[in-house]
């Protein structure tokens, strides 16, 4: 038999006032199986712990009752009491009598014999309570970063930094994602290369980064402090070691036709390209698709021409498996496509263009070396007429319900470079909201408006359409209340952002959620906001949620704090109260495998003894102490009640609705 | 149905003298015309007692789970309905698939000896089907009924094709039915809670807590049942109260729910006769009207619709008050 | 009045004593702290904990004892579990005695007895090693062997040691199945103990302890010459009733619970082999 | 001999009803099973086979016993027994004569030494008035175990024939419940059942298994029995379900388990089955691992165990329930078949 | 069984309310420290996540002579294990639907989202649920006799 202390806590007045707690005390005495009840006015206090402290040694207790606040409150303070005076943590309920009972009722009676009833069920399950005690796994010492942006290049950093081992991996040719396109980031307005590159050399630089650029996922295994991961390292027909990114290549090539992706396909280059000039790793890659070598087996110039012998077209892509403790995913974002949204004429017009184009038509490197020019005629466009919210805040279907969030802020970036860089054009931006939250946003707005005289007209657009040779902008003027049609040289398209279509991909291997909208889904809102609910996997960047750079770079550091905290452990200790499986019950039917939302639960052959010196081997489920979250899913699922959940026990549970419904 | 029988034992006398399998499970002659048995066969003698004919309605699919295990191939005799039941216990990693070796029978619904006794004949000899009539011969004289009146309750909506990626078939094209199996439901349904307590308390104070519709349950294929097991909290056997028979069958049936193919043995072997397959069509209905229509078994892989989700799956509240379609 | 047989009396706790790692002993006698009822060596007692379930346990204690009756229970499932968390001064339920008990009236009488027992098995012994100690003159020689899996499994040590070990005419052999530290007796199993020690093949034999146990032993007594029809065991199957009627200690036309717990050899070689 | 008219059973029930409780086959959602009569419930006197057997008012499927209070340490025993002792006496109307054989094998179980007092407080309280058998059918098969169909026993017999239910009394019991109705009954039909016994013998002796040879079935054959290879054949296809047990008018396993209420805890008993894997089932291991095992337990009680404690007295009485009843078709039929006796060849 | 008519005493039903950790049972503490009342006969049983929550802990209450019970989780969405209340969802939709189809009055099991913001809802939730069962009367359906009378 057990052997329950019970402790009533009065909480001063806040439950004494309604609950007769002397009372409960003493009617406690008498339940089957308890050995002690008393009742003080604090049982958190020093002296209240001092208490319950000794009463487990004097009377021997085996489990203890607190009939006090939420066990949201100060479940973990009284285990820690219990452990303190030796007794296994989770032999500890909570009797939440304050939240759930003196506070709400007025009536003394009627709190009284609640509080007695709640009390009981907490004794009720405390006597099937088992000591738990935490498991404990290994933690590698390496981290894994998603995505080369400047997200996983931060986090990246800061790992490293910390003395860990950090491999990037990067699906394209080069590191720096989407920041490496900008021209420049507001509020500051300092040219993006300039804050980025030396940051990207930093990588390539730091001992502890590997970059496996051009690589990609391929399969995940294990669990926190124990990923094993399969990477493919796409063949790039480049030696890496080899070329030394002196771009002779590049002019040799013959098949100079490609799209340049990295100039959002503004212009062209050669099958054989550096992404641009301050591509990390600074090494050439083929585009196979593109490459007369590789398609027809005729060519081979660049080979000839490279001094160095790194021209390898046999190359096959090559898988490696690494393990590693924590996983940083930062798989960035891309804008949406356009086709649904006929009324701006994206697809039937040049000169309507899309804000990450503008960047590199703005940009020193892109397409034009710097000088705005129209795609249509390349002639300097005069009036230029910004549309936000495109696809953003749109419930209708065709885009996304969100607000992108970062297109306010760029496109008083863009009216303000451009007012200053060619104060002839005029700049018109059709707007819904402004949203400038962000320390100086709302003054870097104020200034293009008041100082560099930027048209913001609060209204939507209706249509664009081409007219001789103008783009005819036709909206609403809602300020005004009057609709207006302004002819445009150029229209520039504020387009929502996307997390990066791989990140689904990337999201069924680490069995980390996602939401409707393909964002990652982080573990809570508020207070875990950079985690997974996948343990040991961490979110930066877009791939969470739409942010901008500032936003960005703060939460890889903090993704970056949270592996470090997991790293620097040598152990890691599991949460108990995990889920079960009775092997001598289970069947083998995979159902519960089915509900898992981390992949905690596989299976095993496994032989049983029948009796008469027969055996069998059945297929029963084993679950990961250290991947379980205990959500009980599985509990649930399982027809023959074979799987069952450490602290949330069926017996408990169902002791607990015995205690309450008996009359 | 002679025509079909003659082949089995053909294939079945094949696969033994060949060796391909070590037994053939199947059905062998009883004591009278309307019982014959499940039965496994292990040499060519054996099939002497082989048969199959209008009372082979046992779906001989569970047997597998056992057979499976033992040394050798087991070749077993499906029919349509069966087949969806040993897709979900492949599904299940019940059955060892390797180990069997399935033909797919015709089946041309089979009849319910109990229900022709119903119909006041007793010391029955022979029974002959032609089309829609059968021809009953017993002790007292000849007679002759309308098929559709005598067949199996389960058989009487069956709809099913044969769905296992087979070794081999057959089985003449049937022409295809249209039935609405959950027609009974529907009426249940369109009672008031009160008629529908009733008709169940009436059902189910019958009860005997036999376990037969577990027992012979495909979808019941657990180790140990959780009412056999003492730590489950609700192990019972006792059968006399008001609740406990309700409790075994509301848990049976949410067990089984979207794992049960409806292939209607519960309602066949119950010995009171309680309409126990239409507890299970609720589920089924339920599953087809709110989450699409699901039919467990068509396939041996992927979830059932209780291991799965949507994001914009109907609310229970609007379930119970009707107004989720 | 009619024997309500089904109905159990109140039993109180008085002492609980740690044999073994998994085997206590418990003393129980009525509220009224007299002795429940009287009972034979060998037979047998439904104990129970309402809510719990009712098990079937061998009497311990000799019936020579007039003050209390004593079980030894192993823990090893969920009834025996909740047993072995009692704390003295609790009541549990005690109904019997059932079955047939060891002929110590009848053919032991005047006889050299063999006892040899397994682990727990000495619990059924000990009620009838007892009972011929108190009637010492009743009977010839007594040999004792008993082996366990280490000298923390012999249960009951500090009687076998302190008093029989004393015993006039009584030799008690012991064995533990491994080397252990402070273990200098004798190391091997029961059977192979058995045969080494080259025992009279006239003696009356009773034999208790796992299954396995008693086949190699009996195998032994044969090749030493012993009779059949002189060697006992004691079964042990699920019971629920204890008079014969639930069926489920049948085997063959015997119900173990009321036809038993005691056979013969002999009569067990007449019963399929389902015990 | 007495008679009464079939149309006015319903008086003879009610009469007997106001002053005795009355379990008679009665129809329930379709199917037959003996039940307390009432105005208003159906009657079905001329259903061969109940589902279940009248058995169920001895030795109910599920009886309480008695209840336990606990406090703090302390135990004590509720006798719920009350309501036995002060149990109305009731009529057990239409037992067929194999169910009537099968409460004598049951009494030799429950009343042996010592008694249940449970099924004796029961038993002592029924009066039981039988009916003869006048339309066997396939499945019957009680005169292998020399059951005379057209004339059970009991306190009364009945015979149902023509427009008449006739009522012979056999007993003192008999007597008084004569005595009770006496005023409902009329003198005569001595004819009319002679003739009926006639004519329902000669279906009985050309029944399927009139000729079941049951020689092999004696004790000195038990090992030889046990050891028959042919269980493993047989008990293939059984479903370890409890069906042949629970509709069986013999058998008798039960199994014994507490219940917590809110008045303390509740241990009752209920019908158990030796085909469920867990019957034999303890902390310590299984005894019966296979359904063979369990499946031979079963009809070995039947037709050797039993018979061997019982001077030779068969636990089966060929009421054929397992016969119609069985999901796989399987029964004791094929058992006796099998192992009985060369007659069976 | 007889039935006995006792005189009318005013009927208050006991509830047995789970509560998932994050949300509603935090939404029930909410409740409190706003000191919002609800009915003393809600007796909450605090779950990891809703679908801990199996059918036979339902019936269970049930069969102990609860008179409803009542299910609250997390938004479908916002569930602390990412999918758990979508199980939840679906096992609670069949099993409630099919205890109605049983003749189970429906009105005595209802399923709730609550945050743990919705502190004012959690109560508002409950007052209307016990409204509801008390309307209803007593749970005779889903009772085991034998433990309300404990004969």
């Amino acid at each position: 038999m057990q052997r329950i202390g019970v402790f009533i806590c009065w909480c001063g007045s806040n439950i004494a006032a309604t609950v007769d707690v002397v009372k409960v005390a003493e009617v406690m005495k008498n339940e089957p199986g308890v050995v002690f009840s008393a009742n003080y006015q604090y049982m958190c206090s020093e002296n209240g712990q001092q208490l319950i402290k000794q009463a487990i040694k004097e009377h021997n207790l085996t489990g203890i009752v607190v009939g006090s606040c939420s066990p949201r409150m100060h479940e973990a303070t009284f285990r820690k009491t219990a452990e303190a005076a030796g007794l296994n943590p989770y032999m500890v309920e909570i009797a939440n009598i304050r939240e759930h009972c003196s506070w709400i009722h007025k009536d003394m009676d009627e709190a009284t014999e609640k509080a007695i009833i709640l009390v009981r069920t907490a004794i009720a399950k405390v006597k099937l309570n088992a000591p738990l005690t935490a498991g404990e796994s290994p933690v590698v010492k390496r981290a894994l970063v998603i995505g080369g942006g400047i997200a996983g290049i931060q986090a990246a950093l800061d790992i490293a930094d910390a003395g860990f081992e950090v491999d990037i991996v990067e699906k394209n040719a080069t590191i720096g994602g989407r920041m490496a396109q900008l021209d420049k980031t507001f509020p500051t307005l300092d040219c993006s290369a300039c804050i980025l590159t030396p940051k990207m050399v930093d990588c390539a630089q730091h001992e502890k980064i590997d970059i496996l650029s051009y690589s990609e996922v391929e399969d995940v295994k294990g669990f926190v402090g124990n990923f094993n991961v399969k990477i493919r390292r796409k063949a790039r027909y480049v030696d890496e070691t080899k070329c030394t990114g002196c771009k002779v290549c590049m002019d040799k090539c013959p098949s100079k036709k490609g799209l340049n992706a990295f100039n959002m396909n503004l212009n062209t280059r050669p099958a054989i390209h550096i992404p641009f000039a301050q591509a990390i790793p600074n090494v050439a890659v083929i585009d196979p698709e593109q490459c007369i070598k590789l398609k027809t087996g005729k060519c081979g110039i660049c080979q000839k021409f490279c001094g160095v012998g790194a021209i390898d077209y046999e190359q096959k892509d090559t898988f490696i498996e690494r393990q590693y403790g924590a996983i940083v995913v930062a798989t960035g974002f891309k804008p949406i496509a356009l086709d649904a949204f006929n009324e701006y004429g994206y697809a039937d017009n040049k000169d309507v263009i899309t804000s990450l184009e503008l960047e590199r038509l703005m940009n020193a490197a892109g397409p034009t070396n710097g000088v705005l020019l129209r795609p249509s005629d390349g002639t300097h466009p005069k009036v230029i007429t910004f549309i936000q919210c495109v696809g953003s805040r749109d419930s209708s279907g065709c885009g996304k319900p969100y607000c992108s969030k970062i297109c306010c802020m760029y496109t008083a970036k863009h009216a303000m470079l451009l007012r200053e860089k060619y104060p002839d054009t005029e700049v018109h931006v059709f707007y819904i909201d402004v949203r400038t939250p962000g320390k100086n946003y709302d003054e870097f707005y104020r200034r293009a408006v008041e100082q560099y005289g930027v048209d913001y007209i609060k209204g939507m657009v209706g249509k664009v359409y081409n007219e001789n040779g103008k783009l005819m902008v036709q909206g609403s003027n809602l300020i005004d209340n009057e609709q207006i049609t302004i002819e445009s040289d150029l229209v520039v398209l504020a387009t929502a952002i996307e997390p990066e279509p791989s990140v689904r991909k990337v999201a069924t291997l680490l069995t980390a959620s996602i939401d409707t909208n393909n964002f990652l889904t982080e573990s809570h809102a508020k207070l875990r906001p950079v985690e997974s609910p996948t343990a040991g996997v961490y979110l930066a960047g877009v791939c969470q949620g739409p942010k901008d750079i500032p936003e960005t770079v703060s939460q890889a550091s903090a993704c970056a704090a949270k592996v470090i905290g997991l790293l620097v452990k040598d152990k890691l200790k599991t949460n108990p109260c995990v889920a079960i499986p009775d092997e001598m019950m289970c069947n083998g039917c995979s159902q519960c495998a089915n509900v898992c939302a981390y992949g905690a639960i596989t299976y095993v052959d496994k032989e049983f003894r029948l009796g008469g010196g027969k055996t069998e081997v059945r297929r029963v489920a084993s679950v990961n102490p250290a991947v379980c979250q205990g959500c009980g899913a599985c509990t649930v699922t399982c027809p023959s009640g074979a799987m069952d959940l450490k602290g949330f026990s069926s017996k408990q549970i169902m002791s607990e609705v015995e205690a309450i419904c008996k009359k | 149905m002679k025509d079909v029988e003659m082949k089995m034992l053909e294939r079945a006398k094949a696969l033994l003298e060949s060796g391909e399998v070590a037994r053939v499970i199947g059905w062998k002659k009883g004591d009278f015309c309307f019982d014959p048995a499940p039965a496994s066969f292990e040499t060519v003698e054996e099939l002497d007692n082989f048969v199959y004919d209008y009372f082979c309605g046992a779906n001989l699919s569970k047997y597998l789970i056992q057979m499976s295990k033992k040394e050798g191939k087991t070749a077993v005799f499906l029919k349509p309905c069966d087949t969806y039941s040993f897709n979900q216990l492949v599904k299940e990693h019940r059955i060892k698939r390797e180990n069997v070796y399935v033909i797919a029978v015709e089946c041309m619904a089979k009849l319910d000896i109990e229900k022709i006794k119903a119909k006041g004949i007793s010391m029955v000899e022979s029974v002959e089907v032609v089309g829609k009539e059968v021809k009953v011969t017993s002790a007292y004289g000849v007679e002759t009924l309308y098929k559709p009146d005598v067949v199996l309750t389960k058989c009487a909506t069956c709809t099913k094709t044969h769905q296992v990626k087979d070794e081999e078939i057959i089985l003449h094209e049937r022409p295809a039915r249209d039935v609405d199996r959950f027609e009974e439901v529907a009426k249940l349904e369109a009672m008031t809670a009160d008629e529908r307590f009733a008709f169940w308390r009436e059902q189910l104070s019958k009860c005997i807590r036999c376990n037969a519709c577990r027992n012979v349950c495909p979808a019941c294929s657990c180790v140990k049942c959780v009412f056999d097991n003492p730590a489950s909290g609700i192990a019972a056997k006792a059968n006399d109260d008001k609740f406990e028979e309700q409790l075994f069958h509301v848990i049976r049936a949410f067990h089984v729910a979207g794992r049960c193919t409806d292939c209607g043995e519960c309602s066949r072997v119950c010995p009171q006769n309680i309409p126990l397959h239409l507890l299970n069509r609720k589920f089924i209905k339920d599953i087809d009207n709110l989450y699409g229509e699901y039919q467990a078994g068509e396939t041996d892989e992927g979830k059932t619709p209780l291991t799965s989700y949507t994001e914009g799956d109907a609310e229970p509240n609007d379930v119970m008050n009707g107004e989720a379609k | 009045m009619i024997n309500e047989t089904l109905i159990p009396k109140i039993g109180v706790v008085t002492d609980i004593r740690k044999d073994t790692p998994d085997v206590k002993t418990f003393r129980v006698v009525g509220t009224d702290g007299k002795k429940l009822f009287e009972h034979m060596p060998g037979q047998c007692a439904m104990v129970s904990i309402p809510g719990v379930g009712e098990c079937m346990f061998s009497i311990t204690s000799s019936p020579t004892n007039k003050e209390y009756m004593e079980f030894s229970i192993k823990k090893c499932g969920c009834v025996t579990e909740v047993i072995h968390a009692i704390e003295v001064g609790q009541q549990i339920t005690v109904r019997g005695p059932y079955g047939k008990n060891f002929p110590v009236e009848g053919d032991f009488k005047g006889k050299d007895l063999l006892f040899i027992a397994g682990g727990i098995g000495l619990a059924p012994l000990r009620s009838v090693i007892n009972y011929v100690r108190h009637y010492r003159n009743n009977y010839g020689k007594v040999v004792i062997v008993y082996g366990a899996r280490s000298k923390d499994d012999l249960v009951d040590i500090d009687e076998i040691k302190t008093e029989w070990m004393n015993e006039p005419n009584m030799e008690v052999y012991l064995t533990i199945d491994r080397p252990q530290d402070g273990w200098d007796g004798h190391v091997g199993f029961v059977p192979a103990y058995v045969k080494e020690l080259g025992l009279d093949p006239n003696m009356t034999a009773v034999l208790c302890g796992p299954p396995i146990m008693i086949k190699f032993t009996l195998a032994g007594l044969l090749e030493l010459g012993f009779d059949k029809s002189r060697v006992y065991t004691t079964l042990e199957l699920r019971m629920k009733c204890g008079i014969g009627k639930c069926g489920r200690c049948n085997v063959g036309d015997k119900f173990v619970c009321k036809d038993g717990p005691v056979f013969r050899m002999t009569e067990l070689d007449e019963l399929p082999d389902e015990y | 001999m007495l008679k009464i008219a079939k149309e006015r059973l319903n008086e003879l029930y009610a009469k007997i009803n106001e002053s005795m409780g009355l379990f008679i086959p009665i129809k329930r959602a379709g199917e037959v099973n003996y039940a307390v009569w009432g105005e208003g419930k159906e009657v079905s006197l001329e259903t061969l086979k109940t589902v279940k057997s009248p058995k169920n008012m001895f030795f109910p499927q599920t009886e309480n016993m008695m209840q336990f209070k606990t406090e703090g340490k302390n135990i004590e025993i509720v006798d719920i027994r009350e309501e036995y002792k002060e149990l109305r006496p009731f009529v057990l109307f239409g037992v067929k004569a194999c169910d009537y054989k099968a409460i004598e094998v049951l009494d030799k179980v429950f009343l042996a030494d010592p008694v249940d007092t449970y099924y004796q407080n029961r038993r002592e309280a029924t009066t039981i008035v039988t009916l003869a058998c006048s339309r066997p059918e396939e499945s019957c098969f009680c005169g292998v175990f020399g059951i005379d169909a057209t004339a059970p026993t009991g306190d009364v017999t009945t015979w149902l024939d023509g427009e008449y239910l006739y009522w012979q009394v056999n007993t003192e019991k008999g007597k008084a419940l004569t005595a009770l109705v006496k005023d409902l009954l009329t003198e005569g039909g001595e004819k009319e059942v002679a003739s009926q016994q006639e004519t329902t013998k000669t279906v009985l002796e050309k029944l399927p298994f009139a000729n079941l040879d049951l020689s092999r079935f004696k004790p000195e054959n038990l090992n030889e029995l046990f050891e028959a290879k042919e269980w493993e054949e047989m008990s293939e296809a059984c479903l370890g379900c409890g069906t042949c047990t629970f509709v069986c008018p013999t058998c008798q396993c039960f199994d014994i388990r507490d219940i917590k209420t809110n008045e303390g805890v509740l241990r009752y008993r209920c019908w158990d089955s030796c085909m469920y894997s867990d019957f034999t089932q303890m902390a310590g291991g299984n005894n019966r691992t296979t359904q063979l095992q369990r499946f031979r337990q079963r009809f070995m009680h039947k037709l050797v165990y039993y018979p061997s404690q019982n001077d030779g007295l068969y636990s089966c009485v060929g009421c054929g329930r397992c016969v119609n009843k069985c999901p796989q078709k399987l029964n004791i039929v094929k058992v006796i078949k099998t192992l009985g006796g060369k007659n069976n060849d | 069984m007889q039935e006995v008519t006792t005189e009318k005493k005013e009927f208050t039903p006991n509830i047995v309310a789970f509560c998932c950790n994050w949300c509603s049972y935090a939404g029930a503490d909410l409740a409190g420290s706003s000191r919002l009342t609800y009915p003393a006969n809600v007796k909450i049983i605090r779950v990891p996540c809703s679908c801990r929550v199996n059918p036979m802990f339902i019936l269970k209450a049930f069969q102990q002579g609860a008179d409803g019970v009542i299910l609250c989780g997390c938004h479908p969405g916002d569930c602390h294990y990412v999918t758990g209340n979508y199980y939840t969802r679906r096992r609670m939709s069949l099993l409630f639907s099919f205890l109605s189809y049983m003749g189970i009055e429906k009105e005595r099991t209802r399923v709730e989202w609550v945050s743990a913001a919705e502190g004012a809802r959690f109560s508002a939730v409950m007052n209307d649920f016990v409204k509801t069962v008390t309307e209803l009367g007593e749970n005779k359906r889903l009772t085991d006799l034998r433990i309300k009378e404990g004969k």
